[in-house]
């Protein structure tokens, strides 16, 4: 037997190549944002001098220029820009002077108290869903009829929910919840707890459309499974054979794409951020972008990769309690 | 034989995609009216006789411009899928079949991918591009890659270790004939249901583009576009938002269960 | 053993002790689209009482399983919607004929168990066999914390597991078919039911282990339980049963205690079945082989990294195969006849040896160089299923692997006695027995000289099984075939083979002519498969 | 850094939040006195709270609640004292004495003329980054300090227009020791002399303000407002921001749709009032580029003004909230000249003027085309300028002038991709804001030297006007120090601008405000922004 590497040695190994798949996620990301935005039309220095269409003076843009490096050649711009991110450093927002991080990391928070609470109703809404359709779908004898009426109504819901477009989604619920019955306000601070529900619910809705075809897809091919079979024949009812047998099949695809489904949270939090007046990173994305504020989009852009990475390891952990499997074929993925 | 497993809501699904075709194809058979047409003293009527959906800000009638938008909605959804689909094969190909190491860089490419939320390329494109549903489109498509691709690399790998593609090599079939006869027929079908699920969302996501103004140039009728210039009169005159609400939603709707039926009736 | 608990098997009624399964005209369908309906069973009346075991048998198709699942209410599981009917059906004296969803849930897992066909996936992968084994015991709230534990612990002991602290917490994929048979066997005791339902529970499980578990029902058996065993294995019938029925096209053609059925069958159906087993050894012997091997394998070794460490699944085997001959490969589950049989395709490269074809370098070659030859050398897989592109028909299947128009396939198929109509079938619309024999007709598609068949008949009942092994007989008489064939059952190697290797651990043990080997076992292993061979009255 | 005093919880109704302080100076207040005041803005929120740098106009909308610039501007276009109390011109218009009121900013720091100097010197130093300031002041070439009450200003050329420019939000006057804080820190809080104090700043959030008790008015009196504070909230939807209006989350708001204007006003029992504050300076107005082909032809011109009616549109997408205009300037401006007669819709004189340039060919989409090119007009919308109605209203004008044969190619941008396409004169038509006190602006947009870039590339002068005859006038202007005389002129200027069919005026720069339950608001602000320091809660 050779020796094997010691647990906090391989523990160590793993930490190192995570962390060097984060680099080259920020590195790649950081790149693409710098050259896309030298690509683009409008010229950085209007951002530092108040918006585009100033009318400072030669002086002025000569200044704003040399404070921020502008006049540097492109290669020493960019290899500024990357020493900036690898350092965390990011230096200073061109339009608001103030540096990248505060800007992004006061950002951060709300957009992620926004994004983690409509992950976990999208999901909630999404086991609902697939619980009801596997209670329905055992539903035997007079009320057959209602069961199948129930998964219809169901998959439905579910069809409906993940085309329906956030800013819309949105606007009703205002309509409906703010205005109509005011039970919750229509704009959204992060302080407050009453404010959060209409964005979330916003978000989740489309979100729970998708992950529950997802899961109930998932669960639908597990419950044809001989293994449940044999746990009905053990005495089980739905819910058990639901909670115990299928829905952990079903969760593990659905698992696995909740990275993408992060894409989508990060797209729709813009939306919903802009629509509800709410502080977060996906308006700060948009607003700098607009100004050509480089510093600040590049920031924002890290955080995000930055993110989706350590939710990579997340999603790879609970695949990993979830199906054993995977621990001892030890795939890459 | 397949036909009847289509069942009732297959079938119905199946009307509205036809539907659709022929507002594609000919949207003047259906609303022979000019989708552009306006007429500041019809402005904002609620739907009636004349106007089955109502008329909008400028008194152009709804219903023609939902009709007349079928071509450029569906054609967001179709190209924005198709290309997602495109760049997903190449990827989920390589990591399925190609070495290991190609599937590494695979994952790393994907993973670049994922890390860029559909908006933030928007965004850069439309700040490189220039405006307009094209760089929507493009930002929808590439956002939407790195999802099918990992469905496709996950059913690549487990294809390629099956029994029958073992067994078309001891019976000497070459890696093409592996390829086109048994591996790209295997991965390909389950994708469907998941296509037709992305192309309604494609269209979804490039109407939420839209509405950050990165979306369709006016007058364009295209649904996303008519429903974001509606939403603003959403108190005031509901009937802006319904017609091409229902037309997204119906078509998504409509799209997501002819892929079911299709999956379903597909030999599996 | 424990006895039975709750369901004494009393009669409400009479205070007479009445069996613990009295069914009376159970009448299954299934839907067939267009408001149409398939009638499966067409009135079946059984009885089985505490302490008997009630064989059923009968050709494939039969509704066999489509029986045991309805004994549970769960006749429709994964498929068309079924519709069950029955004057009466009335477990440990309830009649359920009418019960609702919640009784009936009452009743499964306690007072009736049941063992599924398809054992190598009626376990959840992805849970632990003690949880696995535990999960009647907690619906059904009979023991929880350690006292669970310890019936676990007991019922995988019954059921023949070594270890069962170390099994009861693997998951299933970790253990072998036989292990798995076995643990879910467990899993229908642990809560002791009046009424046991096995379908097919042997399959998976060579002759020794295979005897263990037939000993295990016949404790059961003696302890009280009833049992309703479905199997196509007679020897096994004859092992354990009290009585055999037959089953005919959902209709009990004739019933009776099981040495009679046996021995002096009533009806055509057992008659059938009967004068199909392949007993003693093969009619027509074969000469000498002369001339040089047609396939020769030296030094042969393979090694599987394993996360225990790796194993050799073969090692230094040798082995040479003549045109014409026959070669018979047994041994335990897990002894690495499946391997032997890959490299000798050259499925697989050995780690160590090689493996000539013709005199001509077969494993060592290129795959480029080996495709214009694979149509020589051909390999009935063990599992056939997966072996077919399950959206390609079987007409397609054939013609893929070499039939050259549609009278080849048809002729082909009716080579191993399936109808021209199955061409146009999907893989899994197949049963068992027809999927095995268009593996058999795939194979033979190319007119091959070498024929490696892994298991072909384990799901053939007894009458196309032995048609298939007539037709490998004359094609090995008439065209000089060489066979190796893979098989548990001892009986098919002992009709079809003129030699035989006996595997254990990757290493042939014993090998030598057929006769020989079975009048004078040398090697242990050979002896205790030979002695756990079913033995017919 | 942006770092600010905790936000009260802006979700609930604003008048139970903060303390219920009540009025303690003694003054009878005919409504509830104190509370915070929720105002929810839908401009872009400023990247920095000092209107010094860059200058926009949200940037003036919020510094009014806390800087205060030397003048005053009155409904006649007469300026009024302020920060100044009086002031006097040199015969030659080169020097300017201004006598200052006696103040002391919030931050302690007394307001004297070295502090006026401070400011100016602030709004020309190039590392403050102004334009908007830097151009109002650019012909001072020195303040100098008299006395404490007592500052001179030099200028290098006569401007008429002085007093009119240091009337904007854009030249207030700060607190010299708070610029001397350097920009990042005087960005966050800049102090004033104000009725207001800025004590926190929650980017993309709000803006949380509290009362100056020891405010003064313009007229010298002790004014401490009614109000607690404020709460400057940015949100950006215009439907969310009237949701939150008539769920009581917020009291006022800026920028609303217009057809909300009209259902807020058609319902009493909302309790919703509507402030309708036009912009001073120029009109909104659709610019035709005559620096290019098809409008360097006054006839092609003519034509797509003749044909555009806006008239029905504007009736339609705004109701009764915009007034159609005919003058390059807004109707608050006294001098402005209105010619109706040459925008009456003339389907039939277009299609003549078209034919007489030569444009007589269609093509198969019905659009004009001469020597094979089509009558194309590029017209880039910025979408962070213009409201959807405002949008549509220009999609009703592609729809009238198709009649006539033009085909516009309406392209929303942002606001980068906007002026990046200014810049490159990739634009035959576009409608552009500008805000400046006084018909001065129409040197600005109308002067030939707006034609050239500044460097960032950015020209005022986007009709791309060269008149040889509009400049002399326009120059004259600005040097006469005779109000009547500047009248005249500027009134000559406007109509060789008109019959140069250069620009199509649509109405005023739109600048609504919609309230509930707040009385006393001051919208007598030069630049048209609300002050809330008369203000108070009523329920
Ligand atoms: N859920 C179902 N839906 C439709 N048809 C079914 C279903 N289950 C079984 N059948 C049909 O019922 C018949 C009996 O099947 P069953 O599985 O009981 O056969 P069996 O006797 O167990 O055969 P084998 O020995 O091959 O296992 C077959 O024709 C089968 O196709
Ligand atoms: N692909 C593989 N990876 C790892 N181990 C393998 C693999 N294939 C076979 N083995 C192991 O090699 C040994 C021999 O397996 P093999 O399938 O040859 O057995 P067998 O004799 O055919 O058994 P059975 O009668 O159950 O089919 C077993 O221990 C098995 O677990
Ligand atoms: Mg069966
Ligand atoms: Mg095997
Ligand atoms: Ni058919």
């Amino acid at each position: 037997m050779t020796t094997t590497p010691g647990p906090s040695r391989r523990a160590l190994l793993r930490v190192a190549a995570l962390a060097g798949r984060a680099l080259l996620v920020v590195w790649v990301t950081a790149t693409v944002v710098f050259l896309a935005l030298r690509a683009a039309g409008g010229d950085p220095v209007e951002a530092v001098l108040g918006g585009p269409g100033s009318q400072a003076g030669p002086e002025a843009v000569a200044a704003a220029r040399a404070q921020y490096g502008l006049d540097l050649p492109i290669w020493q711009q960019y290899l500024l820009q990357l020493w900036r991110v690898l350092t965390l450093d990011l230096g200073d927002s061109y339009a608001r002077r103030t540096p990248v991080l505060d800007l992004v990391l006061s950002a951060l928070g709300p957009t992620a108290a926004l994004a983690v609470s409509a992950l976990v109703l999208g999901w909630l809404l999404a086991l609902g869903a697939a619980w009801l359709v596997s209670w329905a779908r055992a539903v035997s004898g007079r009320l057959a009829p209602v069961g199948r009426a129930v998964v219809a109504v169901v998959r439905g819901w579910e069809v409906l929910a993940s085309v329906l477009p956030h800013f819309w989604l949105g606007a009703v619920l205002v309509a409906l919840f703010a205005v109509g019955l005011r039970w919750f306000p229509a704009t959204s601070t992060p302080g407050s707890l009453a404010g959060l529900v209409l964005p979330t619910v916003t978000l989740a809705i489309p979100l729970a459309g998708f992950l529950g075809q997802l899961l109930g897809e998932g669960v639908g091919d597990a419950e044809s499974r001989p293994f449940a079979t044999t746990a009905r024949a053990r005495g089980a009812g739905p819910t058990r054979v639901f909670a115990r047998h299928t829905l952990r099949h079903a969760a593990i695809p659905t698992v696995a794409l909740t990275g993408w489904a992060f894409g989508f949270l990060v797209s729709g939090a813009v939306v919903v951020e802009t629509l509800f007046g709410r502080p977060g990173l996906g308006r700060l994305l948009v607003d700098s972008t607009l100004q050509r504020d480089v510093p600040v989009v590049m920031g924002a852009i890290v955080v995000i990769a930055l993110v989706y990475v350590l939710l990579t390891v997340v999603t790879e952990a609970v695949e990993g309690l979830l199906d054993p499997r995977a621990a001892t074929t030890g795939e890459d993925r | 034989m397949r036909a009847r497993l289509l069942g009732v809501a297959g079938w119905a699904a199946l009307a509205v995609v036809v539907l659709l075709l022929l507002a594609v194809a000919a949207p003047d058979l259906l609303a022979p009216g000019d989708p552009d047409a306006t007429d500041v003293t019809t402005s904002l009527h609620p739907p009636g006789w004349g106007h089955p959906l109502g008329t909008d800000e400028l008194g152009r009638d709804v219903w023609t411009r939902v009709v007349h938008g079928a071509r450029s909605s569906l054609g967001v959804g179709l190209v924005a899928t198709t290309i997602g689909v495109a760049i997903a094969l190449v990827l989920g190909l390589a990591a399925g079949l190609g070495p290991r190491w190609l599937s590494t860089v695979v994952a790393r490419i994907v993973e670049i991918l994922y890390a860029f939320p559909t908006l933030v390329l928007a965004l850069l494109l439309v700040a490189v591009r220039g405006p307009g549903l094209a760089a929507s489109v493009l930002a929808v498509g590439i956002a939407t890659a790195p999802g099918y691709a990992r469905i496709l690399r996950a059913r690549v790998r487990g294809v390629a270790v099956s029994g029958y593609v073992t067994a078309a090599r001891l019976e000497g079939a070459g890696w093409w004939r592996r390829l086109t006869r048994h591996v790209l027929p295997n991965t390909l079908w389950p994708l469907v249901v998941v296509v037709t699920l992305g192309i309604g969302q494609a269209v979804v996501w490039v109407a939420g583009l839209g509405f950050l103004g990165l979306g369709a140039l006016p007058p364009a009728a295209e649904w996303g576009a008519m429903l974001n210039a509606g939403r603003v009169y959403l108190t005031t005159a509901w009937w802006l938002s319904v017609g091409p609400g229902l037309a997204i939603t119906v078509t998504a709707a409509a799209l997501t269960v002819l892929g079911r039926a299709l999956g379903r009736v597909s030999p599996s | 053993m424990r006895t039975p608990g709750r369901f004494t098997g009393i009669d409400m009624t009479t205070g007479q002790p009445s069996p613990v399964l009295d069914v009376r005209g159970l009448r299954v369908a299934f839907d067939a689209g267009r408001g149409r309906r398939t009638d499966v069973l067409h009135g079946v009346d059984l009885t089985v009482a505490a302490g008997e075991c009630v064989a059923v048998v009968g050709a494939s198709g039969a509704g066999k399983s489509v029986l045991a699942r309805s004994l549970l209410g769960l006749a429709g599981e994964g498929g068309a919607r079924a519709h069950v009917t029955a004057e009466r059906l009335a477990l440990a004296g309830r009649d359920l004929a009418r019960a609702s969803q919640r009784a009936w849930r009452q009743v499964r897992g306690r007072a009736v168990g049941l063992v599924l066909q398809d054992a190598l996936g009626s376990l959840d992968p992805l849970r632990t066999v003690g949880a696995e084994v535990a999960e009647p015991l907690a619906v059904h709230r009979l023991a929880a914390g350690a006292e669970r534990t310890a019936r676990v612990e007991t019922a995988l002991a019954d059921a023949g597991l070594d270890r069962p602290p170390v099994r009861r917490r693997q998951r299933s994929e970790e253990l072998s078919g036989g292990m798995r048979q076995r643990a879910l066997v467990a899993s229908a005791i642990v809560t002791a039911p009046p009424l046991l339902v096995l379908d097919e529970p042997t399959t998976a499980l060579d002759a020794t282990v295979a005897v263990g578990v037939l000993d295990l029902l016949a404790r059961l058996r003696d302890a009280g339980h009833g049992l309703l065993l479905i199997t196509h294995d007679l020897g096994a019938v004859a092992r354990v049963a009290d009585r055999v029925v037959v089953l005919d096209a959902g209709r009990v053609v004739e019933q009776g205690p099981a040495v009679s059925v046996l021995t002096s069958p009533a009806s055509d159906a057992a008659r059938g079945l009967l004068a199909a087993l392949p007993r003693g050894p093969k009619p027509v012997a074969r000469d000498e082989p002369t001339g040089p091997p047609l396939l020769e394998g030296r030094g042969l070794r393979r090694v599987y990294p394993t996360p225990a460490g790796p194993i050799d699944a073969v090692r230094d085997v040798d082995l040479t195969l003549h045109a014409g001959e026959s070669l018979g490969v047994v041994g335990e589950s897990g002894s690495g006849k499946s391997t032997l049989a890959r490299l000798l395709l050259a499925a697989e490269r050995p780690d160590a040896g090689e493996v000539t074809l013709a005199g001509a370098p077969w494993s060592p070659a290129p795959e480029r160089q080996r495709r214009g030859r694979r149509a020589f050398v051909r390999l009935v897989p063990q599992d056939p299923l997966g072996a077919m592109d399950p959206r390609r028909s079987v007409g397609r299947i054939l013609r893929d692997a070499g039939a050259a128009d549609d009278a080849a396939v048809v002729r082909l198929l009716a080579s191993v006695r399936l109808e021209p109509a199955t061409a146009g079938r999907m893989p899994r619309s197949l049963s068992g027995g027809q999927r095995q024999r268009v593996a058999i007709a795939r194979a033979l598609a190319t007119d091959p000289g070498v024929l490696v068949l892994d298991e072909p008949v384990s799901a053939l009942d007894v009458q196309v099984q032995a048609g298939i092994l007539d037709l490998l007989a004359t094609l090995q008489r008439e065209r000089g075939l060489a066979l190796v064939l893979v098989s548990h059952d001892l009986a098919v190697v002992r009709r079809t083979c003129d030699t035989v290797a006996v595997m254990s651990g990757g290493e042939i043990v014993e090998r030598g002519p057929v006769e020989r080997v079975w009048a004078r076992p040398e090697h242990p292993v050979t002896r205790a498969l030979l002695a756990a061979a079913p033995a017919l009255p | 850094a942006c770092s600010g005093s905790p936000a009260p919880d802006p979700s609930s109704p604003s008048d139970a939040a903060s303390g219920g302080s009540t009025a303690s100076d003694g003054t009878d207040a005919p409504t509830q006195a104190g509370g915070t005041l929720v105002y929810a803005s839908g401009d872009a929120e400023p990247t920095c709270l000092d209107p010094h740098v860059g200058g926009n106009y949200p940037q003036a909308l919020i510094s009014t609640q806390y800087l205060e610039p030397l003048v005053g501007r009155a409904a006649d276009g007469t300026t009024t004292p302020w920060l100044a109390t009086e002031w006097t011109v040199s015969e030659d218009g080169l020097t300017w004495d201004f006598t200052l009121a006696e103040r002391t900013f919030t931050d302690g720091t007394p307001f004297d003329a070295a502090a006026v100097k401070a400011n100016i010197e602030h709004l020309q130093d190039p590392d403050t980054g102004s334009s908007t300031g830097y151009l109002a002041v650019e012909k001072v070439t020195e303040v100098e300090v008299v006395d404490d009450r007592h500052a001179r200003f030099h200028l290098s050329e006569p401007d008429a227009a002085l007093l009119e420019s240091l009337a904007q939000q854009w030249t207030a006057i700060q607190s010299p020791t708070g610029l001397a804080r350097g920009m990042e820190e005087n960005c966050l809080a800049p102090a004033g002399t104000g009725p207001f104090v800025v004590t926190g700043w929650t980017p993309q959030q709000q803006v949380d303000l509290v009362a100056n008790p020891d405010y003064v008015d313009a007229t010298g009196e002790a004014a401490p407002p009614l109000l607690d504070g404020i709460t400057w909230r940015f949100v950006p939807d215009a439907a969310t921001r009237y949701a939150a209006l008539v769920s009581g989350e917020v009291d006022v708001i800026d920028n609303p749709q217009p057809d909300t204007i009209t259902a807020a006003e058609a319902d009493a029992s909302l309790g919703i009032e509507h402030i309708d504050n036009p912009r001073p300076g120029s009109v909104n107005r659709i610019e035709l580029n005559s620096g290019q082909t098809p409008f360097d032809d006054i006839r092609v011109r003519e034509a797509f003004i003749r044909s555009a009616n806006p008239g029905p549109g504007i009736e339609a997408l705004f109701s009764s909230t915009a007034v159609p205009s005919f003058s390059p300037l807004s109707s608050v401006e006294p001098v402005a000249v209105s010619r109706e007669e040459q925008f009456t819709y003339d389907l039939d004189a277009a299609n003549t003027l078209l034919d007489e340039a030569g444009w007589t060919e269609r093509d198969a989409d019905g659009y004009r085309t001469k020597d094979g090119a089509r009558l194309s007009v590029r017209f880039p919308v910025s979408t962070n300028q213009s409201v959807p109605a405002e949008q549509a209203l220009f999609q009703q004008i592609q729809a009238n002038v198709k009649e006539a044969g033009f085909e516009v190619v309406l392209t929303p941008l942002d606001l980068g991709a906007w002026y990046a396409a200014l810049g490159a004169h990739e634009y035959e038509a576009v409608s552009a804001p500008y805000t400046k006190v006084g018909p001065d602006v129409l040197r600005i947009l109308y002067h030939s030297s707006g034609t050239e870039p500044a460097p960032s590339g950015y020209f005022a002068n986007h009709a791309y006007v060269r008149d040889a005859e509009l400049d002399a006038l326009l120059d004259e202007a600005s040097a006469t120090q005779d109000a009547a005389q500047r009248a005249d002129l500027l009134e000559q200027a406007q109509v060789r601008i008109l019959e140069g069919y250069y620009i199509l005026p649509l109405y005023d720069q739109q600048n609504h405000f919609l309230v509930r339950g707040v009385t006393g608001i001051d919208t007598s602000n030069p630049v048209a922004t609300l002050s809330f320091q008369t203000a108070s809660l009523t329920d």
